[in-house]
Protein backbone atom coordinates (compact mmCIF):
# COMPACT_ATOMS: atom_id res chain seq x y z
CA UNK A 1 0.00 0.00 0.00
CA UNK A 2 0.78 3.67 -0.32
CA UNK A 3 1.77 5.99 2.69
CA UNK A 4 1.55 9.58 2.12
CA UNK A 5 4.05 11.36 4.56
CA UNK A 6 4.42 14.66 5.55
CA UNK A 7 7.91 16.33 5.97
CA UNK A 8 8.85 19.52 8.56
CA UNK A 9 12.29 21.74 8.47
CA UNK A 10 14.81 19.80 7.56
CA UNK A 11 13.53 16.36 5.61
CA UNK A 12 12.27 19.03 3.06
CA UNK A 13 15.19 18.90 1.29
CA UNK A 14 15.20 15.16 1.22
CA UNK A 15 11.61 14.79 -0.31
CA UNK A 16 9.78 17.56 0.12
CA UNK A 17 6.50 18.40 2.00
CA UNK A 18 4.70 15.34 0.90
CA UNK A 19 5.82 12.15 0.00
CA UNK A 20 4.49 8.95 -1.08
CA UNK A 21 6.19 5.49 -0.03
CA UNK A 22 5.43 2.10 -0.90
CA UNK A 23 4.91 -0.25 2.43
CA UNK A 24 4.08 -3.88 2.85
CA UNK A 25 0.44 -4.00 4.62
CA UNK A 26 1.36 -5.69 7.86
CA UNK A 27 4.34 -4.26 8.17
CA UNK A 28 5.94 -1.84 11.19
CA UNK A 29 6.54 2.16 10.97
CA UNK A 30 9.78 1.47 10.89
CA UNK A 31 9.10 0.07 7.70
CA UNK A 32 8.12 3.92 6.24
CA UNK A 33 11.50 4.67 7.76
CA UNK A 34 13.15 1.87 5.82
CA UNK A 35 11.43 3.04 2.81
CA UNK A 36 12.44 6.62 3.26
CA UNK A 37 16.08 5.75 3.59
CA UNK A 38 16.12 3.80 0.66
CA UNK A 39 14.59 6.41 -1.76
CA UNK A 40 17.43 9.43 -0.53
CA UNK A 41 20.30 7.30 1.20
CA UNK A 42 21.39 11.07 1.98
CA UNK A 43 18.93 11.26 4.88
CA UNK A 44 19.69 7.84 6.65
CA UNK A 45 21.13 9.45 9.95
CA UNK A 46 18.66 12.03 9.98
CA UNK A 47 15.80 9.57 9.85
CA UNK A 48 17.51 7.37 12.81
CA UNK A 49 16.63 10.74 14.99
CA UNK A 50 13.05 11.15 13.50
CA UNK A 51 9.77 9.95 15.19
CA UNK A 52 6.48 8.99 13.46
CA UNK A 53 3.21 10.83 14.31
CA UNK A 54 -0.26 9.81 13.50
CA UNK A 55 -3.33 11.86 14.45
CA UNK A 56 -1.32 14.17 16.36
CA UNK A 57 0.16 11.26 18.48
CA UNK A 58 3.64 9.42 18.48
CA UNK A 59 3.61 6.03 17.45
CA UNK A 60 6.16 3.11 18.59
CA UNK A 61 8.42 2.71 15.20
CA UNK A 62 8.21 -1.03 15.94
CA UNK A 63 3.96 -1.06 16.16
CA UNK A 64 2.01 -2.25 13.33
CA UNK A 65 0.90 -0.01 10.70
CA UNK A 66 -2.61 0.33 10.97
CA UNK A 67 -5.14 1.69 7.90
CA UNK A 68 -3.34 5.11 7.63
CA UNK A 69 -3.08 7.71 4.68
CA UNK A 70 -0.86 10.05 5.93
CA UNK A 71 2.07 9.96 8.81
CA UNK A 72 4.12 12.50 9.91
CA UNK A 73 7.67 12.56 10.38
CA UNK A 74 8.83 14.35 12.75
CA UNK A 75 12.74 15.34 13.00
CA UNK A 76 14.10 15.96 16.55
CA UNK A 77 13.03 19.21 18.22
CA UNK A 78 14.61 22.31 18.00
CA UNK A 79 12.24 24.75 19.60
CA UNK A 80 12.89 27.35 22.40
CA UNK B 1 -4.18 27.73 18.69
CA UNK B 2 -3.70 28.79 22.36
CA UNK B 3 0.26 27.99 22.77
CA UNK B 4 1.73 29.09 19.16
CA UNK B 5 1.37 32.14 17.63
CA UNK B 6 2.54 34.44 14.62
CA UNK B 7 3.14 37.42 16.34
CA UNK B 8 4.78 39.12 19.03
CA UNK B 9 4.19 37.70 22.61
CA UNK B 10 2.97 40.44 24.65
CA UNK B 11 4.77 39.04 27.88
CA UNK B 12 3.64 41.87 29.95
CA UNK B 13 -0.38 41.39 29.25
CA UNK B 14 0.85 37.56 29.85
CA UNK B 15 2.57 38.32 33.09
CA UNK B 16 -0.10 40.64 34.79
CA UNK B 17 -2.74 38.07 34.23
CA UNK B 18 -0.91 36.19 36.51
CA UNK B 19 -1.83 38.55 39.84
CA UNK B 20 -3.58 36.00 42.41
CA UNK B 21 -3.57 36.26 45.88
CA UNK B 22 -2.64 32.80 46.51
CA UNK B 23 0.08 33.32 44.75
CA UNK B 24 3.62 34.51 46.14
CA UNK B 25 5.90 34.08 43.73
CA UNK B 26 5.60 34.54 40.06
CA UNK B 27 8.00 33.13 37.62
CA UNK B 28 8.97 34.12 33.89
CA UNK B 29 11.16 32.65 31.36
CA UNK B 30 11.96 34.27 28.02
CA UNK B 31 14.17 33.00 25.74
CA UNK B 32 15.49 35.52 23.25
CA UNK B 33 16.97 34.93 19.89
CA UNK B 34 21.11 35.22 20.07
CA UNK B 35 22.95 36.81 17.39
CA UNK B 36 25.12 34.26 17.72
CA UNK B 37 25.10 30.49 18.06
CA UNK B 38 28.11 28.07 18.01
CA UNK B 39 30.23 30.74 16.79
CA UNK B 40 28.24 31.55 13.58
CA UNK B 41 26.42 35.13 13.06
CA UNK B 42 23.36 34.81 13.26
CA UNK B 43 20.61 37.41 11.81
CA UNK B 44 17.29 35.49 12.38
CA UNK B 45 15.83 32.64 13.54
CA UNK B 46 12.47 31.41 11.70
CA UNK B 47 10.16 28.92 13.86
CA UNK B 48 8.30 26.23 12.08
CA UNK B 49 6.10 23.59 14.30
CA UNK B 50 3.51 21.00 13.35
CA UNK B 51 1.01 23.34 14.61
CA UNK B 52 -2.15 21.03 15.62
CA UNK B 53 0.46 18.71 17.57
CA UNK B 54 2.78 21.21 19.07
CA UNK B 55 -0.02 23.04 20.29
CA UNK B 56 -1.39 20.03 21.94
CA UNK B 57 1.73 18.98 23.32
CA UNK B 58 2.21 21.85 25.19
CA UNK B 59 -1.04 21.94 26.66
CA UNK B 60 -0.26 18.67 28.03
CA UNK B 61 3.22 19.78 29.34
CA UNK B 62 1.24 22.50 31.23
CA UNK B 63 -1.54 19.97 32.64
CA UNK B 64 1.11 17.73 33.72
CA UNK B 65 3.33 20.72 35.43
CA UNK B 66 -0.27 21.84 37.14
CA UNK B 67 -0.34 18.26 38.69
CA UNK B 68 3.12 17.85 39.76
CA UNK B 69 3.59 21.07 40.97
CA UNK B 70 1.39 23.23 42.99
CA UNK B 71 0.89 25.66 40.76
CA UNK B 72 -1.95 28.85 40.49
CA UNK B 73 -1.25 29.64 37.17
CA UNK B 74 0.57 28.29 33.95
CA UNK B 75 1.18 29.73 30.81
CA UNK B 76 3.56 29.00 27.80
CA UNK B 77 3.75 30.51 24.44
CA UNK B 78 6.00 29.78 21.64
CA UNK B 79 6.41 31.93 18.53
CA UNK B 80 6.34 31.03 15.16
CA UNK B 81 7.52 32.71 12.04
CA UNK B 82 10.15 34.94 11.94
CA UNK B 83 12.03 36.30 14.72
CA UNK B 84 15.10 39.22 14.45
CA UNK B 85 17.31 39.47 17.18
CA UNK B 86 16.37 39.74 20.49
CA UNK B 87 13.23 38.82 19.75
CA UNK B 88 11.28 36.42 21.98
CA UNK B 89 10.86 33.20 21.29
CA UNK B 90 9.04 31.17 24.10
CA UNK B 91 7.58 32.30 27.30
CA UNK B 92 6.97 30.54 30.23
CA UNK B 93 5.15 31.79 33.26
CA UNK B 94 4.25 30.06 36.88
CA UNK B 95 2.40 31.26 39.68
CA UNK B 96 2.87 29.37 43.06
CA UNK B 97 2.33 29.96 46.46
CA UNK B 98 5.86 29.80 46.97
CA UNK B 99 8.85 30.36 44.94
CA UNK B 100 10.52 26.42 44.92
CA UNK B 101 7.27 25.13 43.31
CA UNK B 102 7.28 28.11 40.68
CA UNK B 103 11.07 28.01 39.51
CA UNK B 104 10.83 23.96 39.09
CA UNK B 105 7.84 23.84 37.30
CA UNK B 106 8.84 27.11 35.06
CA UNK B 107 12.34 24.93 34.31
CA UNK B 108 10.14 21.57 34.09
CA UNK B 109 7.74 23.44 31.13
CA UNK B 110 10.77 24.91 29.20
CA UNK B 111 12.87 21.32 29.22
CA UNK B 112 9.70 18.86 28.10
CA UNK B 113 8.51 22.16 25.49
CA UNK B 114 12.24 22.16 23.91
CA UNK B 115 12.81 18.46 24.16
CA UNK B 116 10.17 16.82 22.97
CA UNK B 117 7.09 19.21 21.04
CA UNK B 118 7.77 19.62 17.03
CA UNK B 119 8.57 23.03 16.72
CA UNK B 120 11.80 23.53 14.77
CA UNK B 121 14.15 26.56 14.33
CA UNK B 122 15.60 27.55 11.29
CA UNK B 123 18.98 29.35 11.82
CA UNK B 124 19.94 32.12 9.51
CA UNK B 125 23.59 33.63 9.20
CA UNK B 126 25.22 36.29 8.01
CA UNK B 127 27.18 34.42 5.62
CA UNK B 128 24.00 33.82 3.67
CA UNK B 129 23.81 30.32 4.78
CA UNK B 130 20.92 28.72 6.98
CA UNK B 131 20.60 25.42 8.96
CA UNK B 132 18.05 23.72 10.59
CA UNK B 133 18.71 23.67 14.37
CA UNK B 134 19.29 21.08 16.65
CA UNK B 135 18.88 21.75 20.60
CA UNK B 136 17.85 18.60 22.07
CA UNK B 137 19.69 18.30 25.05
CA UNK B 138 17.96 15.10 26.73
CA UNK B 139 18.54 16.17 29.93
CA UNK B 140 14.79 15.34 30.65
CA UNK B 141 13.03 13.08 32.22
CA UNK B 142 10.00 11.42 30.23
CA UNK B 143 12.85 11.33 27.27
CA UNK B 144 11.82 8.02 26.81
CA UNK B 145 9.79 6.43 23.05
CA UNK B 146 12.21 9.42 21.71
CA UNK B 147 14.98 9.37 19.01
CA UNK B 148 18.57 8.51 18.64
CA UNK B 149 21.48 10.72 18.44
CA UNK B 150 25.00 11.57 19.45
CA UNK B 151 24.21 13.92 22.51
CA UNK B 152 25.66 17.52 22.21
CA UNK B 153 25.72 19.43 25.47
CA UNK B 154 23.95 22.70 24.84
CA UNK C 1 19.52 53.71 46.99
CA UNK C 2 19.04 51.85 43.24
CA UNK C 3 18.01 48.50 45.04
CA UNK C 4 15.46 49.92 47.06
CA UNK C 5 12.21 51.95 46.59
CA UNK C 6 9.12 52.76 48.01
CA UNK C 7 6.98 53.63 45.39
CA UNK C 8 5.54 50.41 42.74
CA UNK C 9 7.97 48.24 41.17
CA UNK C 10 7.89 48.25 37.45
CA UNK C 11 8.85 45.33 36.39
CA UNK C 12 8.08 45.85 32.48
CA UNK C 13 10.47 48.89 32.51
CA UNK C 14 13.07 46.70 34.17
CA UNK C 15 12.58 43.27 31.82
CA UNK C 16 12.68 45.60 28.47
CA UNK C 17 16.16 46.77 29.97
CA UNK C 18 17.10 43.28 29.75
CA UNK C 19 16.98 43.29 25.78
CA UNK C 20 20.89 42.32 24.92
CA UNK C 21 21.74 40.11 21.56
CA UNK C 22 23.96 37.69 23.77
CA UNK C 23 21.17 36.78 26.04
CA UNK C 24 19.29 33.80 24.92
CA UNK C 25 17.36 33.20 28.50
CA UNK C 26 15.82 35.82 30.58
CA UNK C 27 14.61 34.52 33.86
CA UNK C 28 12.01 37.07 35.89
CA UNK C 29 10.94 36.32 39.77
CA UNK C 30 8.48 38.14 41.40
CA UNK C 31 8.04 37.72 44.77
CA UNK C 32 4.13 38.94 45.31
CA UNK C 33 1.88 39.06 48.99
CA UNK C 34 -0.18 36.67 49.54
CA UNK C 35 -3.43 37.06 51.13
CA UNK C 36 -2.68 34.59 53.42
CA UNK C 37 0.48 33.04 55.44
CA UNK C 38 0.21 30.02 57.81
CA UNK C 39 -3.09 30.06 57.87
CA UNK C 40 -4.25 33.48 58.76
CA UNK C 41 -5.63 36.12 56.35
CA UNK C 42 -3.59 38.67 55.75
CA UNK C 43 -4.66 42.40 54.87
CA UNK C 44 -1.04 44.07 54.03
CA UNK C 45 2.64 44.03 54.72
CA UNK C 46 5.18 46.70 55.49
CA UNK C 47 8.37 46.70 54.74
CA UNK C 48 11.63 48.13 56.71
CA UNK C 49 15.08 47.56 56.26
CA UNK C 50 18.19 48.91 57.35
CA UNK C 51 18.35 51.19 54.42
CA UNK C 52 22.02 51.89 53.36
CA UNK C 53 23.46 48.36 54.21
CA UNK C 54 20.60 46.28 52.67
CA UNK C 55 21.53 48.55 49.39
CA UNK C 56 24.63 47.62 49.33
CA UNK C 57 24.60 43.95 50.46
CA UNK C 58 22.12 43.46 47.56
CA UNK C 59 24.09 45.55 45.22
CA UNK C 60 27.59 42.79 46.74
CA UNK C 61 24.88 40.22 45.94
CA UNK C 62 24.16 40.98 42.42
CA UNK C 63 28.42 41.30 41.74
CA UNK C 64 28.71 37.98 43.07
CA UNK C 65 26.13 36.55 41.15
CA UNK C 66 27.42 37.99 37.70
CA UNK C 67 31.27 36.22 38.87
CA UNK C 68 29.57 32.59 39.56
CA UNK C 69 27.22 32.60 36.76
CA UNK C 70 28.06 33.85 33.00
CA UNK C 71 25.35 36.90 33.94
CA UNK C 72 24.83 39.18 30.78
CA UNK C 73 22.62 41.68 32.86
CA UNK C 74 21.28 41.18 36.78
CA UNK C 75 19.00 43.45 38.50
CA UNK C 76 17.20 43.64 42.22
CA UNK C 77 14.75 45.62 43.66
CA UNK C 78 13.15 45.35 46.57
CA UNK C 79 10.08 47.61 48.01
CA UNK C 80 10.17 49.33 51.62
CA UNK C 81 6.72 50.74 52.91
CA UNK C 82 3.26 49.40 52.45
CA UNK C 83 2.69 46.56 49.67
CA UNK C 84 -1.26 45.64 49.01
CA UNK C 85 -2.53 41.94 48.76
CA UNK C 86 -0.86 40.61 44.86
CA UNK C 87 1.74 43.54 45.21
CA UNK C 88 5.59 43.04 43.94
CA UNK C 89 7.54 42.91 47.04
CA UNK C 90 10.71 41.72 45.20
CA UNK C 91 12.18 41.26 41.65
CA UNK C 92 15.08 39.83 40.41
CA UNK C 93 15.92 39.52 36.92
CA UNK C 94 18.94 37.50 35.25
CA UNK C 95 19.76 37.38 32.08
CA UNK C 96 22.06 34.87 30.30
CA UNK C 97 23.19 33.07 27.14
CA UNK C 98 21.52 29.86 28.45
CA UNK C 99 18.91 29.53 30.44
CA UNK C 100 20.16 27.27 33.31
CA UNK C 101 22.60 29.84 33.97
CA UNK C 102 19.65 32.56 34.07
CA UNK C 103 17.57 30.17 36.78
CA UNK C 104 20.24 29.26 38.76
CA UNK C 105 21.27 33.15 39.22
CA UNK C 106 17.94 33.42 39.87
CA UNK C 107 17.45 31.58 42.66
CA UNK C 108 20.91 32.09 44.07
CA UNK C 109 20.24 35.89 44.23
CA UNK C 110 17.03 35.47 46.14
CA UNK C 111 17.75 32.87 48.21
CA UNK C 112 20.70 35.23 50.09
CA UNK C 113 18.07 38.57 49.74
CA UNK C 114 15.86 37.05 51.69
CA UNK C 115 17.80 35.24 53.85
CA UNK C 116 20.78 37.77 54.49
CA UNK C 117 19.81 41.33 53.91
CA UNK C 118 18.64 43.37 56.21
CA UNK C 119 15.09 43.94 55.21
CA UNK C 120 11.81 42.67 57.36
CA UNK C 121 8.67 42.42 56.74
CA UNK C 122 5.72 43.78 59.10
CA UNK C 123 2.53 41.43 58.30
CA UNK C 124 -0.86 42.75 58.86
CA UNK C 125 -3.81 40.35 59.80
CA UNK C 126 -7.51 40.02 59.40
CA UNK C 127 -8.55 40.45 62.79
CA UNK C 128 -6.22 43.79 63.50
CA UNK C 129 -3.26 42.10 64.63
CA UNK C 130 0.12 42.28 63.11
CA UNK C 131 3.67 40.58 63.81
CA UNK C 132 6.93 40.99 62.42
CA UNK C 133 7.67 37.86 60.06
CA UNK C 134 10.26 35.25 59.97
CA UNK C 135 11.22 33.64 56.84
CA UNK C 136 14.44 32.26 56.84
CA UNK C 137 14.79 28.72 56.07
CA UNK C 138 18.92 28.43 55.65
CA UNK C 139 18.62 26.78 52.14
CA UNK C 140 21.63 28.93 50.88
CA UNK C 141 25.15 28.51 50.87
CA UNK C 142 26.80 31.03 52.18
CA UNK C 143 25.35 31.08 55.26
CA UNK C 144 27.88 31.41 58.24
CA UNK C 145 28.63 34.19 60.24
CA UNK C 146 24.50 34.66 60.90
CA UNK C 147 22.37 33.88 63.99
CA UNK C 148 21.15 30.50 65.59
CA UNK C 149 17.39 29.60 65.55
CA UNK C 150 15.12 27.19 65.04
CA UNK C 151 14.71 26.06 61.47
CA UNK C 152 11.25 26.17 60.19
CA UNK C 153 10.57 25.15 56.60
CA UNK C 154 8.86 28.23 54.09
CA UNK D 1 31.25 53.05 78.15
CA UNK D 2 28.01 54.15 76.82
CA UNK D 3 26.94 52.23 73.52
CA UNK D 4 23.96 53.69 71.65
CA UNK D 5 22.27 50.69 70.04
CA UNK D 6 19.61 51.28 66.92
CA UNK D 7 17.01 48.58 67.04
CA UNK D 8 14.50 47.37 63.71
CA UNK D 9 11.82 46.25 63.22
CA UNK D 10 10.43 43.48 66.58
CA UNK D 11 13.31 44.53 68.34
CA UNK D 12 11.26 47.92 68.95
CA UNK D 13 8.69 47.14 71.17
CA UNK D 14 11.20 45.85 73.70
CA UNK D 15 14.12 48.93 73.55
CA UNK D 16 12.51 51.32 71.53
CA UNK D 17 14.21 52.67 68.01
CA UNK D 18 17.32 53.52 70.27
CA UNK D 19 19.09 52.63 72.96
CA UNK D 20 21.88 53.28 75.43
CA UNK D 21 24.09 50.53 76.58
CA UNK D 22 26.83 50.34 79.82
CA UNK D 23 29.73 48.17 78.58
CA UNK D 24 33.07 47.20 79.98
CA UNK D 25 35.68 48.92 77.91
CA UNK D 26 37.75 45.81 76.27
CA UNK D 27 34.50 43.12 75.91
CA UNK D 28 33.31 41.63 72.79
CA UNK D 29 30.00 43.03 71.15
CA UNK D 30 28.15 40.32 72.70
CA UNK D 31 28.60 41.93 75.89
CA UNK D 32 26.02 44.55 74.18
CA UNK D 33 23.86 41.66 73.54
CA UNK D 34 24.13 40.45 77.10
CA UNK D 35 23.21 43.88 78.75
CA UNK D 36 20.20 44.32 76.45
CA UNK D 37 19.01 40.80 77.80
CA UNK D 38 19.22 42.20 81.03
CA UNK D 39 17.40 45.61 80.21
CA UNK D 40 14.32 43.73 79.17
CA UNK D 41 14.57 39.60 79.58
CA UNK D 42 11.62 39.50 77.45
CA UNK D 43 13.74 39.82 74.34
CA UNK D 44 16.29 37.01 75.50
CA UNK D 45 15.35 34.49 72.75
CA UNK D 46 15.23 36.76 70.06
CA UNK D 47 18.48 38.47 71.05
CA UNK D 48 20.04 35.11 70.26
CA UNK D 49 19.56 35.51 66.63
CA UNK D 50 20.05 38.85 66.47
CA UNK D 51 23.66 39.70 64.77
CA UNK D 52 25.33 43.26 64.98
CA UNK D 53 26.51 45.50 62.34
CA UNK D 54 29.01 48.37 62.64
CA UNK D 55 29.30 50.91 59.49
CA UNK D 56 27.28 49.01 57.45
CA UNK D 57 29.13 45.72 58.16
CA UNK D 58 28.82 42.46 60.38
CA UNK D 59 30.95 42.32 62.97
CA UNK D 60 31.95 38.66 64.81
CA UNK D 61 30.40 38.54 68.55
CA UNK D 62 33.28 37.73 70.22
CA UNK D 63 35.29 40.17 68.87
CA UNK D 64 36.75 43.01 70.85
CA UNK D 65 34.17 45.87 70.84
CA UNK D 66 35.75 48.89 69.10
CA UNK D 67 35.52 52.81 69.72
CA UNK D 68 31.90 53.40 68.51
CA UNK D 69 29.07 55.29 69.37
CA UNK D 70 26.40 53.24 67.74
CA UNK D 71 25.89 49.57 66.59
CA UNK D 72 23.08 48.58 64.78
CA UNK D 73 21.07 45.13 66.14
CA UNK D 74 20.10 43.19 62.99
CA UNK D 75 17.13 40.84 63.74
CA UNK D 76 16.63 37.68 61.47
CA UNK D 77 15.50 39.39 57.81
CA UNK D 78 12.35 38.52 56.34
CA UNK D 79 12.47 40.16 52.91
CA UNK D 80 10.74 39.00 49.98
Amino acid sequence: MTVQVVCFAGLRKYFGSKTGVKVEVGSSYQSILEALAKINPEAGEVLKSCRIAVNEQFVAPDSPLKEVDTVFLIPPSSGG
Amino acid sequence: MKHLQYNDIDYRTLFDGFRNPNSGAVVLFSGEVRDNNKGREVTHLEYEAYEPMADKMIAEILAEAKLRFKLNHVACVHRLGKVEISGCAVVVITGAGHRKEAYDANRFIIDRVKNEVPIWKHEFFTDGTSEWGQNCDCVTNGHEQHHEHRHEKA
